[in-house]
């Protein structure tokens, strides 16, 4: 028996992720009567940033180790990055609200890095174990932080219910690994596409199965109709740093899996699963931008939001062609920015007692609080894919990937639905500078790191709009291998 | 004849066992108090692990009566009892028409399944572990979990202890 | 000389400037200087150009200045620049010549007025414009000049705005006018396209006259027809006569101007101007000649019934322009001009002289509440009474000449008709009656004056009186310039315009006008004339004769026996209720146009716009508000229902890979 | 080309950007500064753009001042600048307008001055834009920033009743059309791409590009759709009235005179060069809506009480105006509907500058508040003249020049278009005539208007360029022709080589995958 | 003289196909949280058992290994979500899930 070459230097991001992670739990044991703990906070910035460091010193090369169940190639560098800068966000986010909201622990630190190394492996796993596996610390560690707030009903209620249909979706999702298994024999992805190419399985009912389950248990974490339901409901209840938090970071880790098992292990249903994935994507839109029209909570308007942003993303997955690829990986980006910025511009409206999360809440804030309401505006604007934001170009990649692969109506659904998505974006605007407030939100207090993660959201969205030529060529360049 | 004998016994406990754990899983869903559901989970697991003995995988019956029926489900009762839960009221069987059609589709769906891994037999490719290096499947998992699936290893143990600490953070009083 | 033709209507332009500018600032003297000033100077210019015009033979009667390039577009190319023939020239100095003594007459007409300086201003701009309509050299330029004075007769007769009938009356002129505009337009684009087609993009008179053989005679007589409908807007013609009545809302001395002597002669002038065009269009020809028949002895027929002075004055100049019209539409065009002169000067002198007559009653308008007043005003009596029998077409007074001439061409020019000139006749004498009716009214019987306006009765200062004296004698004297061989004259004005008006260049082969120009122009020889010389004498006396006629009737009506009208309009109630009515035309037109515009564009708005349009899009919206308030009920909370809904996707997406797998 | 070395272009569509950011550090009490600087900025802005005038070359029909760098080069997406004799013209516009805008908010605006200029700057940096941009992505993310600033001037400075209706309204509008457009310009960035091979958005590539009609159809009416929303064309229209009367004075302006011409110089610059048999095989519809526009707009204008609604339908009709002349494809046409665009900027500009100015005297726009003002305000009296006179296209005043070449040409293309739109003119006469006699002829029939003030100073040296534009353009209006003969000559020259060019399919599959 | 034939994989198969059927069935029909969770174990478990077979079958180590993997996560899953219930119970004195909606719409 010999072992495998274990090269550490390739998980060298994931360890550093790991070991931050368990050096906060320490520290947090260590000094349990802290008053303060954003140092906790502040230790995970400086390890996502080493980590951060890492990869990019990773930048280049493929390579791939531990029996090839870990490939660290452009498109998981990327995802990487992608997953690095949201928890850095989210951890600046955070370090003001859960002292606000009293559920300043270590362990949500923790979870946080666990979450992201979860990430990390999804994106990086090249063997189904290693994505199952990812899949499962991000969803765990989530489980237990949309329950953080443990004497809010709502948050508690949000982790049963992602908790029990995360376990029923894993079902789902490992019935469908089984049968993949079954009908090929390997586990492995690069094997499993030989193997269907060289036995020309195209035709097995087992390995259609399999893509039915799959399709369950990804569209499951992208929030994708009909398996989105539990979107709003969570994002609602959910802490309002982790419910950013899962709508980006959740959300790309799916695609990512998601993209890698279907284009690389079974490139050759593309046939069989567009005009499935046609039918969701168009479902996924719709629903999501007409339900959100209706939405009085905040939160649960970006919710539905999302979900709908999974639908624009799934219009470039149906287009399946390397533009639609690095336009999805665009797209995560640039939503990334302006979803955590809105989410941020919650959290600040909020104090400890009254969360805001109402949208009337927001009546007359436009020129109450400039630049809170300026930014708010900017990060709707850019996810209603209004130029010169990263929403727009975003959308505009992903789009002009579906009509080179000729899918005109889907892209004619598309647009017009982001011009209903302007709606209820507009209405958030219309409240904020056309409206006075009934309510006086006063004593806000920002802290400074919501302030900077701000900061950052803004500049990144703009970044994105304006000079997108730098992270679409990043993107391009990532999905080199993977087609 | 002698493996005649041996199929024929397979068989008898196959489908003995099969049987059973149908039976015992529908008790499951179907008994009113949680505690009984339970137990007859345990005697499902019991069945399913006889099947793995059967499929020769002794290391996995050994793990499924010690984790599942062991561990998990003690944890469970233990939770119930803690909490409990008196039996679901009557108004819970009352019909719930989203039920009904669910429990439906679910079985529609079973048609599918069924006739995904009937059409065909399993065409995969087929590996080096044949029946004679079964014999001692143990040592063979080992040797696998250890060399080959090393990483997924050591990440479980992250995905544990993210569990447990979660689980703590969870369920420990207010300071 | 020439080079500075363009100084005619600089004059008025810097005037209207300065006193649209400054006007308020300094004061009513300096005003008053600069505007009359500006018309003075204007007029001396055209009385050099007009001599420095005569001075050449006739052949060379023709200049022409381009200013500089307006409009240019691709093959559509003008100018503004002025054209200095016989015609124009002619026109010029009616104008100007008028104008001055009615800017003159304004001073002591409008002294106490507030808006004294914006009058002066608008009626500046008004001799600009008119300068601009007949000295243009192309057809844009006079359709600027067309719409200007159009503009400034809106704003004169809306001058008192305060007053609603003043404001409504300007805008249903100008709208009216509008709609004479939108012919003028079309015509002008017919042309235009019409002429391209043959390759010649020009809208400039002479190259379009030169090349109107070019085109087919249905084209011409659509465009003639379509300028003949602008004509009938700006001269108050059937059927848009309406406006001018109305225009009586203005001040007198601007109704005298605008309304009688220039801006409703334009239409004349214009078919005068394009009399090439016309004398190709026979049908055309025979259009205008009806059309002013009709209109003369249909509004005369009104003259008879109206009470106000103004008014009555008003209907007269529509008949008289009728006249105008059927002289240049049986070919008279000479005539048709000579006609628009002589009436410039009795019917401006007329209309000055009723306005003496206001300003000596203090603004009474109502000949019921007048009489008896010759004695009080003598001036403007003897003059008003010189104007009457002008008009009426006493021998030797200037309306007798061009009113015969038009009269005889109807009867004998080959366009012309023996019915044309019947009613023409007629006409003439209802025209006889019922100034002399006004005459009388006013000036005769015993006095009806209302006794706290009469006791201050007085003739109007000498500014005033001194312009209707040179009109008098001008109304007197002008007709001479134009006396038919018959009665042994020389015909002038004939010759005078011959090269415009006779030269129909190509159109000579089928009109007879050119003919007759001729015939004319070279002393009367050719049979056009001879032949039937004891006729047209015979046609003069019978003229004379019915003239006296209408005058004995009015003589017999207002003075010998004034119950008789009284009588007459009990014994015909129901037409004298229909002519005192004015055949309810306006009422008709309220209904027919009017309203019916407002109910539809009512209708559009809330009907259309409001309802359908909005109401689908605000109806889409509403349903997708509908349709998202169902749908987030879906959303109902229990999680069984989401795993449910997660099921019952995977069903369909199985349902469909397990068809597809079964029938591909 | 750049002036002195500097990229004119961009200087004159950052500039104000510029002039945002730095009222952002300009304390908000501070109104008298916020002004100033706004107005400073946008008259440098203006000086700016002068030369852009002078030293345009009237001779060549190539674009001018043409900066082109790559933006996105991957996906050949370009920052691409220049103008041509149609642009230059709506440039010079948008900047003279700006500032006129700024001064009549001087008073108007009382509150959130600071938040108002910015937006301000902002929308001209995005019109500018809009108008100098040669690269369909680029002209699409400035078509769509001149959104926001307009949607928040409508929607926070606006009339308290409807404005939030209005804004909402205005900005779906555009949004809906504009996101077809998108595709289209997608769709035929591809087909472009099989065809040549080359990578580009940069329309003067792009125009080069024949592709079967059928496919000229679909993508013609997507551009087309987006265009006649924002021109508005019958029946898009309804939104405009609603924008414009609760907008503010200055909204109303820079809504009139630059935002709708966007539409129809999206029109003249992309949609009809881009697709030119569609748009010839159209031009029957689109000559047939903007008829009725013309007539819809003057029958539903005279019936409306209030004066900007009035104003508003007005729009209507004279943008039918422009489309009829533009779809007449004949010199006339064409150059006399870019002659009403810069009237129509200017007239209806003047004219809702004249409405804001009583408005911001008497808050009231209805109709019948007013009347007998002449006797209280001589000089309004004489500029609502000027204005109204040039609106109903009297000659002499612009509007004449711009409608008599639009008819002549729409006359020389298809009579009956001719005669149909020539009634327009009567009708304008009529209801702007009717509205001026309510509002200034007549008694004071209402006591609060016998104390109005007359114009102050500000108002006349506002009102007073308007005047003079409105005399120079009606007549000398060479100056301008001479600017824009030779770009229409080639946009002709191109459009009639493009018709009589059979049109052969580049690849039948593309015919077939765009009918599908 | 006849044989009886070993038992192919289908049966297994299918079996676990019911097995895990019936675990849907429980999580969509049952009101305790603590059984509906437990049907998703069945699920896992039926899951478990195609797993073996396949790799029994396909003579694979893998399925082996990716069952022994799942119980793990299961596991860990169990002690979560039992955390989870024990909390929702301190909460709300109820864990059927037809007894929580407050979030919703």
């Amino acid at each position: 028996m010999k072992l495998p070459e274990i090269d550490l230097y390739l998980i060298a991001p994931e360890i550093i992720i790991t070991a931050f992670g368990f050096l906060v739990l320490l520290i947090d044991v260590f000094r349990p009567r802290a008053e303060k703990k954003s140092y906790l906070g502040i230790i995970c910035l400086i390890g996502i940033v080493l980590s951060f460091l890492y990869t990019f010193t990773q930048m280049g090369s493929v390579k791939s180790g531990f029996e090839g169940m870990f490939t660290s190639d452009g498109f998981a560098l990327f995802f990487k990055v992608l997953f690095l800068i949201i928890a850095f966000l989210t951890i600046l986010i955070s370090m003001g609200y859960v002292q606000r909201e009293g559920i300043e622990f270590g362990e949500y630190y923790a979870l946080i890095l666990f979450s992201t190394l979860g990430m990390m492996l999804m994106s990086a796993g090249t063997h189904l174990i290693t994505i199952f596996l990812g899949l499962e610390t991000m969803s765990i560690s989530i489980y237990i932080l949309a329950g953080m707030m443990r004497e809010d009903k709502r948050s508690i209620e949000a982790a049963m219910k992602y908790f029990l249909l995360g376990a029923f979706a894993t079902g789902f999702l490992l019935y469908g690994i089984a049968l993949l298994y079954g009908a090929t024999g390997s586990l492995h992805l690069k094997e499993v596409a030989d193997y269907i190419t060289s036995k020309n399985l195209l035709k097995n009912p087992m390995l259609m199965m399999s893509l039915v389950f799959l399709t369950i248990g990804f569209g499951f974490k992208i929030a994708s109709v009909p398996f989105h339901m539990w979107t709003p409901d969570v994002y609602e209840g959910a802490p309002t740093s982790i419910t950013a938090f899962m709508a980006t970071g959740v959300k790309a880790a799916g695609f990512s899996a998601f993209i890698r098992v279907f284009f690389s292990a079974l490139p050759g249903f593309r046939p069989d699963w567009t005009s499935i994935m046609w039918l969701i994507s168009v479902a996924t839109m719709t629903v999501g931008n007409i339900v959100a029209i209706s939405q009085e909570n905040i939160k649960r308007m970006l919710a539905y939001s999302s979900i709908a942003h999974a639908g624009y993303i799934l219009v470039a997955f149906v287009a399946g062609n390397d533009l639609g690829t690095s336009g999805i990986l665009f797209y995560l980006m640039a939503y990334a920015f302006m979803n955590i910025g809105a989410f941020t511009v919650v959290i600040l409206l909020g104090k400890k007692g009254e969360e805001n999360t109402m949208i009337s809440d927001y009546a007359g804030i436009g020129f109450k609080y400039p630049l809170l309401a300026a930014s708010m505006t900017i990060f709707l604007l850019s996810m209603a894919g209004i130029p010169p934001l990263g929403g727009f170009m975003a959308k505009f990649y992903v789009f002009s990937a579906a009509v080179k692969s000729k899918f005109y109506w889907l892209v004619i659904i598309g647009v017009l639905n982001s011009a209903v998505s302007v709606y209820y974006y507009l209405r958030v605007t219309v409240l904020m500078y056309f409206r006075e407030s009934e309510r006086e939100i006063t004593g806000l207090h920002f802290s400074p790191a919501s302030v900077f993660a701000l900061i950052v959201a803004i500049v990144g969205t703009l970044y994105m709009g304006i000079f997108p030529a730098n992270v679409l060529s990043f993107a391009q360049r990532s999905i080199a291998g993977l087609m | 004849m002698a493996e005649n004998i041996g199929n024929l016994f397979q068989w008898l406990i196959f489908l003995g066992a099969g049987f059973l754990s149908i039976l015992a899983s529908i008790l499951v869903i179907t008994r009113k108090n949680p505690i009984h559901s339970a137990l007859f989970m345990v005697l499902t697991f019991l069945c399913v692990a006889v099947l793995y003995i059967l499929l020769h995988s002794q290391f996995i019956a050994i793990i499924q009566v010690v984790v599942y029926a062991g561990a998990i489900v003690m944890l469970i009762v233990f939770v119930i009892m803690l909490l409990d839960l008196e039996e679901e009221l009557r108004r819970g069987l009352k019909i719930v028409y989203s039920k009904v059609i669910g429990s439906f589709l679910a079985l529609i769906f079973l048609l599918g399944i069924l006739y995904s891994v009937v059409a065909r037999s399993p065409a995969g490719k087929v590996g080096v572990y044949d029946l004679d290096k079964m014999k001692t499947s143990t040592k063979t998992f080992g040797e696998v979990l250890f060399t080959k699936y090393l990483f997924p290893f050591e990440v479980v143990s992250i995905l544990l202890v993210a569990a447990i600490i979660g689980a703590v953070v969870l369920s420990k009083r207010r300071r | 000389m020439f080079d500075y033709v363009w100084l005619i209507p600089a004059f008025p332009a810097i005037g209207f400037l300065l006193n649209g500018l400054f006007g308020r600032r300094y004061s009513k003297n300096l005003v008053s200087w600069v505007a009359c000033g500006a018309l003075g100077l204007s007029f001396l210019t055209s009385i050099l150009v007009f001599l420095a015009l005569i001075a050449k033979p006739p052949s060379e009667r023709f200049f022409e200045k381009v200013i500089f390039d307006w409009v240019v577009s691709g093959s559509f190319h003008t100018v503004i620049g002025y054209q200095i023939d016989p015609l124009s020239i002619l026109m010029a100095l009616v104008v100007t010549g008028v104008s001055f003594f009615i800017h003159i007459y304004s001073v002591g007409y409008m002294h106490d007025d507030p808006g004294y300086p914006r009058y002066f201003t608008y009626l500046n701009l008004f001799v600009f414009m008119m300068l601009n309509l007949v000295l243009a050299n192309n057809f844009l330029l006079m359709f600027v000049g067309w719409e200007g004075v159009g503009l400034c007769s809106y704003l004169l007769i809306g001058f008192w705005f305060e007053k609603d009938s003043a404001a409504n009356a300007g805008k249903k002129a100008f709208v009216v006018n509008r709609v004479g505009d939108f012919g003028f337009i079309l015509g002008m684009f017919l042309l235009f396209t019409s002429l391209g087609q043959k390759g010649i993009w020009t809208l400039d008179f002479t190259e379009v006259f030169q090349n109107a053989h070019l085109l087919d005679s249905t084209t011409v007589t659509l465009i003639t027809i379509l300028l003949f409908i602008g004509a009938c807007g700006k001269s108050a013609q059937i059927p848009l006569y309406v406006w001018l009545p109305d225009a009586m809302e203005g001040p007198t001395p601007v109704s005298s101007l605008i309304h009688a002597a220039t801006m409703v002669t334009a239409g004349v002038y214009m078919i005068a101007r394009c009399n090439v065009l016309y004398s190709m269009a026979p049908i055309s020809m025979a259009i205008v000649a009806i059309v002013g028949v009709a209109t003369a002895i249909y509004t005369a027929s009104i003259g008879f019934c109206q009470n106000d002075i103004k008014k009555v004055l008003a209907y007269s100049t529509i008949s008289q322009l009728g006249y105008m019209f059927l002289g240049v539409g049986v070919g008279a065009f000479s005539a048709g001009i000579f006609h628009l002169m002589t009436h410039a000067f009795f019917k401006g002198l007329l209309f000055l002289g009723a306005g003496s007559v206001m300003h000596a009653l203090s603004g009474e308008l109502d000949m019921r509440k007048m009489g008896a007043l010759r004695t009080k005003i003598p001036i403007t009596f003897w003059t008003f009474f010189i104007a009457t029998l002008a008009i009426a077409g006493i021998p030797g007074l200037s309306g007798f000449f061009s009113k015969d001439e038009i009269l005889w061409q109807a009867f004998s020019s080959p366009r012309g008709h023996f019915l044309l000139w019947l009613i023409a006749a007629i006409a003439a004498g209802m025209t006889a009656f019922y100034m002399f009716r006004a005459l009388f009214l006013t000036f005769f019987g015993e006095s009806r004056v209302d006794p706290h306006v009469a006791h201050h009765i007085h003739e109007s200062p000498k500014i005033m009186t001194i312009p209707l004296v040179i009109l008098a004698v001008l109304s007197v004297i002008g007709g001479y310039v134009g006396v038919p061989h018959v009665l042994g004259g020389a015909n002038h004005i004939n010759e005078f315009l011959a090269p415009v008006l006779g030269g129909g260049g190509p159109a000579k082969a089928h009109s007879g006008i050119t003919l007759l120009s001729q015939a004319w122009a070279s002393g009367g020889e050719g049979e056009g004339a001879s032949h039937s010389a004891q006729l047209e004498l015979l046609m003069m006396v019978v003229s004379v004769i019915i003239a006296l006629v209408g005058i004995g009737v009015a003589y017999l009506f207002y003075i010998k026996n004034p119950a008789l009208p009284k009588r007459l309009a009990e014994r015909w109630k129901g037409l004298y209720t229909l002519i005192f009515n004015k055949y309810y035309v306006d009422e008709i037109y309220e209904v027919l146009f009017v309203n019916s515009l407002k109910g539809l564009g009512t209708g559009l708005w809330k009907g259309f716009d409001d309802f359908v349009i909005d109401g689908t899009v605000n109806g889409i919206a509403y349903l997708i508000g509908l349709i998202s308030g169902v749908m987030r009920r879906i959303q109902t909370g229990f999680v069984q229902n989401y795993a449910f809904s997660m099921v019952l996707g995977a069903v369909i997406i199985a349902g469909y890979y397990i068809v597809r797998a079964i029938f591909y | 080309m750049t002036i002195l070395g500097i990229p004119i272009l961009s200087l004159i569509t950052f500039f104000p950007l510029l002039g945002a950011v730095v009222l952002l550090f300009i304390n908000k009490e501070n109104v008298k500064a916020l002004r100033w600087v706004a107005l400073l900025f946008s008259l440098v802005e203006f000086i700016f753009s002068l030369p852009l005038f002078f030293a345009f070359n009237p001779k060549t029909a190539e674009m001018q001042f043409v900066e082109d760098w790559w933006w996105v080069q991957s996906y050949g997406v370009s920052y691409k600048l220049g103008i041509d004799g149609i642009s230059l013209l709506l440039v010079l516009l948008t900047t003279f307008l700006t500032v006129l805008c700024i001064l009549c908010s001087w008073s108007a605006i009382t509150f959130r001055v600071k938040e108002y200029m910015i937006s301000f700057l902002f929308l001209e940096t995005g019109m500018v834009g809009a108008l100098v941009a040669l690269d369909l992505i680029l002209f699409y993310v400035f078509w769509e920033v001149m959104l926001i600033p307009m949607y928040l001037l409508i929607g926070v400075w606006g009339d308290p009743k409807r404005r939030i209706y209005a804004a909402i309204k205005f900005f779906l509008f555009t949004m809906a059309g504009s996101v077809l457009m998108l595709v289209a310009i997608l769709v035929f960035y591809f087909i472009n791409l099989k065809a040549t091979g080359k990578a580009t958005f940069d329309v003067l590539e792009l125009y080069k590009l024949g592709i079967p009609i059928e496919t000229q159809y679909w993508l013609f009416s997507a551009f087309a759709l987006a265009f006649a929303i924002k021109v508005p064309m019958f029946p898009f229209h309804t939104w405009l009235p609603d924008a414009h009367t609760e907008a503010p004075t200055a909204g109303s302006v820079i809504l009139a005179g630059v935002l709708l011409k966007m539409g129809t110089y999206g029109f003249i610059r992309f949609a009809i060069p881009l697709f030119p048999n569609a748009a010839y095989e159209l031009m029957p519809l689109i000559s047939v809506l903007a008829l009725i526009g013309i007539i819809y707009g003057a029958l539903v204008s005279m019936m409306q009480p209030d004066l900007k609604r009035l104003v508003a339908f007005s729009s209507v009709s004279h943008l039918g105006y422009v489309m009829l002349g533009m779809f007449a494809f004949n010199m006339q046409g064409v150059q006399g509907s870019i002659y009403q665009m810069l009237n129509h900027g200017i007239s209806t500009g003047s004219l809702f500058l004249i409405v804001g100015m009583i408005y911001e005297r008497r808050h009231t726009r209805m109709i019948a508040d007013f009347g007998g003002l002449s006797k209280v305000m001589p000089i309004y009296a004489a500029f609502f003249m000027i204005v109204t006179l040039s609106s109903i296209g009297l000659p002499s005043t612009n509007g004449f020049v711009g409608e008599f070449l639009i008819l002549l040409g729409a006359f020389q293309s298809n009579a009956v278009y001719g005669v149909l739109a020539a009634t327009g003119v009567i009708l304008g006469a009529g209801y702007m005539l009717w509205m001026f006699q309510r509002v200034m002829f007549g008694k004071i029939t209402n006591p609060k208007n016998e104390g109005l003030k007359d114009l102050n100073a500000r108002e006349i040296v506002t009102l007073t360029p308007m005047v003079i534009l409105i005399f120079l353009m009606g007549i000398y209006p060479k100056l301008f022709f001479s600017k824009m003969d030779v770009s229409v000559e080639k946009f002709l020259k191109d459009f009639k080589g493009r018709i009589e060019m059979k049109v052969d399919l580049p690849s039948p599959k593309i015919l077939a995958e765009v009918k599908k | 003289m006849w044989t009886v034939p070993s038992i192919p994989p289908e049966v297994y198969l299918v079996l676990s196909g019911i097995l895990f059927t019936i675990g849907v069935i429980g999580a969509l029909t049952r009101r305790n949280a603590i059984v509906v969770f437990m049907s998703i174990e069945l699920m896992l478990n039926a899951v478990n058992l195609s797993f073996i077979t396949f790799s029994r079958f396909l003579q694979s180590m893998d399925g082996v290994v990716f069952a022994f993997f799942v119980m793990a996560v299961a596991a860990a899953e169990a002690a979560v979500g039992l955390a989870i219930f024990v909390m929702l119970y301190r909460s709300r004195e109820t864990i059927n899930v037809d007894e929580v909606n407050l979030l919703k719409w």
